[in-house]
């Protein structure tokens, strides 16, 4: 199944919800956030949240900046 | 000297802010941030990288710094709107500094989209900081949207260059009744402290502490110099002479009167 | 850091120097001289005022501070000369900072009666230090005659303008090799810091300092723009550039690319 | 030289622009602009007096030289639509300088509205000329909005302070494509010059022109100045170095070899 | 306007004085000096090549205009006397630039030999103009030791970093009786006027001129900008202000008044 | 009948047009420019405006500026 | 007796040694240094110079300067 | 014979002239000075000058400078 994970098309396997794409991804959840189709999700949602073909994922963190 | 600032209910007792962009390790900016006891420091927020596991930044963030999101990347009103939803919903807070940058050469703000951004931001309750080219009509439009404080540059990002806009910050700083926090440009000390002479009521400094040689030194460098240039400002700057002015007695000399 | 100024086997910690004319007291002046950790400090020999009772100044000096008399007054090499061996005479030590003024508008220096001074006191064992005009070919005869270091100015005394000889006063640090002492005209620690910045070895101030509503908090923040300003030499002050260079990184923003 | 500046059709040789304000007297001026060859004259639009028979100005404006009208008074887009309106039914061309101003104490101009007043100007046909504050993000807006050319101050009116601005002018000039013609502040030629030699296309003077004791001589002395910086900068400005460069030969000295 | 620099009894209209050196062919500079008016330039003394047959430099300079020999290469004052001795028996007559310099990266005079020549090229019968740092006390021996002027220099020479030492020959216009000519680093018109308005006599300006890619052009535009800041020197430098003065009328504004 | 020109209230007699407005007052028409109840009126047609109670007049002339 | 101190003339008695003139006048000897006409008196040596018709007698102290 | 041409050792032939010489060298004798023997020769007594062995000779001229 192909999604677009921050800006890029990936196949990942269906059923998968962003706890599992987060689990797959090796990222740890503290701290990060994330939009889901351009909705951003509280973290207590993303177990309920199972993507879809052609959903789009923002994955974001915190780095340095000025 | 009982001297802070207080900005959305925040004491900030230190008027050196410091952006965490650039540094060598996150340990050592870890060390230059505590031993500089700097209150308010910036983070950006980026797409993580998906293939790596890379540290949390936050985690070498002092405890008892308040931290401000940029909207660094920002091209527009509407994406640095996203990045301060984003940031928030990250638990980091709501303090944002506005940064919506179109111009790749000089990194120089879109006042007109910067201030957009202000007016929706500071309607979801953020606390907002625009970083803004230093021009009174648009800082006053920032003061009607409800900005916390205005942050016009001193020069280009990174450049080091110094307060080249001194003329119209020192406008700023008479007319605007929000803190002044010069951001960007500063690249010694001494134009850190130059800036608090103004009047100033903080900087935010980065690139010249994080690229430093010795970044905690540097660090702390800075909070002095800004330190003093508060004290030099509160105190009274001295007005300056074009003739001179003895500081020894200008009597009681030992000489026999050359006639 | 390990960092000090040696002259004539004195160890430097503070490279702020601190006049003693102008105080609106001796109390207040002590306080100021202890609390910014002053390790050198001038004063001026006068004529007793015969007719009432005064107070000793050097009561005053933190017994930690090496004093470091001036000729204010003199008008020639003889007369700095003759004031020079008194203040030996008084005990004070032999540490002189040769003043020798014949212009009494700008209280700039006479070069030439000043390298007088110069190579006699140094033949009587005095430490010496001409305050003089930022001219090289002079610099380089004052190196020659033995002087420990050089004193040139910013600004005229107590004029309170800044290092407005900056191109010279850079070239002597680059082509002196005695320590480079910027005396008179700083009226901020800006400009206090930016000397030490240029690689300067020392600053002294007197007037900015007394005259301010708070010598004792001014004198401590000139101490720290000081140290500042040396701490960002050593550490390499950082290039200047005329375009940006970004503080936040240029990658991962959270955008769809715009076609 | 061949040298000239076009806009909207016009041939303009002389780079310097004259302000009609606040000449002793309208024959003076008449002879100040006509002196200095001036091809573009700014004036303004009032209310006549009607208790008193006044001159018409523009029987003292060289039948050469292109007239703009500027909209000072305006305080809004709105304001200033309407003078710009007047002035063309006036039969005064259809050149106009946009000013808007909301600040009584320096009199900055009010970008927004200005660049408002840009967008329903240039829709009418007028060649419009914005006198702003100089802000990249919306100097771009004025040259999409199709202005003829963007006038950045270089300090506040009247105020005979150069060109404060230094950086954002320079800036400017590399990255606007329109001309850059530095309007208001300027005191002496050398600032009119150097304004010149950054790359601007033209200069406006008024006060200092106006006020001056030789008001004719000095307008023709800006002009030669700002011919001057523009020959300059035509012909390369040329690189500055740290150290000196001989002008007189280095060899062929009359000297026996000292070793 | 009947304003013209009388020295040793030549009128001198034209204050801008032109070196020779670093053209690129003695007929380009012949028509710079012709184009530009110039009344003063100055040459070298050099051993002449035997090997080859040069032309003379002295058949490209313009009749009307005086020579003044440099001796440059002097090391002290014994060879700038040597060399103002051979220059006279070469009849160029008694117009003498004095350069005395030992430092071969900054080119910087030796104020002291530098009098010392001045001394005895005076009791000569020379005209003497020495080439010297800026310090007031040495300048002022220059004046008692018969000088017909004195040169200090504004930067390096060919530095092109213009008038670095702003602050000391204000001084020295005020208080030296005889004409400041500025000598060395001018690289730009606009800081050649900026000598003009701070009261100046004259600049002498070689390298800027000489290496530029229009010499003749870029004469001319010197000649042109010294002339501007002469006329605003005359006429009165405007005084500066913090805040503005409008330069359009304040009042019959056509608005209805909000209220 | 009491119109406002320049902003100020004024008294006038009846039936004045423009051009009797501008006469009255002893301007030179030319280079004047009219604003009528906020319309800009063009010189030819001044014979042809009769002015009316509480009507607004803006004349105005230039002068020098910067 | 006339001598003149700090350049300026005054009557004193004969006999007055330079520790009687601190005395007389009121100073305190710490920190002062004397100069007998011309020649720097060591405050060892006090005691011994007796001041003499028409001497010079120079009474310096330290005061604040930069 | 051996005699030094600004500041180099050079040979020339015995009982040369100063005006011999310049005109040896090629050199157009207008607005040259010399030097002979640290004394400076005014162009009329250039004929009646013979260098001698040893002797030494600056002949110069003007070149642009600043």
């Amino acid at each position: 199944m192909l999604i677009k994970i921050n800006g890029k098309a990936e196949e990942i396997k269906t059923g998968l919800s962003l706890v599992g794409l987060i689990s797959f991804k090796g990222l740890c959840a503290e701290k990060l956030v994330i939009e889901h189709n351009l909705r951003i999700i509280p973290k207590e949602e993303w177990q309920g949240v199972v993507l879809q073909e052609n959903d789009s994922v923002e994955i974001l963190s915190f780095v340095g900046g000025g | 000297m009982g001297d802070f600032l207080e900005i959305a209910g925040k004491k900030i007792n230190n008027r050196l802010f410091i952006g965490t962009g650039k540094f060598s390790s996150y340990p050592i900016m870890k060390v230059a941030l505590e031993e500089s006891g700097v209150d308010i420091t910036t983070v950006a927020l980026r797409r993580v990288n998906t293939g790596s596991k890379t540290e949390n930044i936050l985690d070498y963030i002092p405890s008892a710094c308040k931290i401000m999101i940029n909207t660094s990347g920002a091209r527009d009103a509407e994406e640095a709107v996203r990045i301060a939803r984003l940031a928030k919903a990250a638990q980091s807070g709501n303090w944002i500094k506005i940064e919506v940058i179109r111009d790749n050469k000089y990194l120089l703000p879109d006042n007109l989209e910067t201030l957009k951004a202000v007016e929706l931001l500071v309607k979801e309750g953020f606390v907002v900081f625009p970083y803004m080219s230093p021009d009174l009509s648009m800082a006053r439009r920032m003061v009607e949207a409800g900005a916390a404080a205005i942050m016009p540059l001193g020069s280009p990002i990174g450049s080091n260059r110094g307060v080249k806009t001194r003329e119209l910050i020192e406008i700023l700083v008479n007319e605007i009744k929000l803190p002044v926090i010069v951001d960007a440009g500063l690249g010694k000390p001494s134009e850190a402290c130059e800036c608090m002479e103004l009047g100033c009521a903080a900087v935010l400094v980065n690139t010249a502490i994080a690229i430093s040689e010795n970044p905690i030194k540097m660090a702390k460098a800075f909070a002095q110099a800004v330190y003093a240039g508060r004290v030099a400002y509160l105190s009274g700057i001295p007005a300056t002479s074009k003739i001179a002015n003895a500081s020894s007695p200008l009597t009681g000399f030992l000489r026999e009167d050359k006639t």
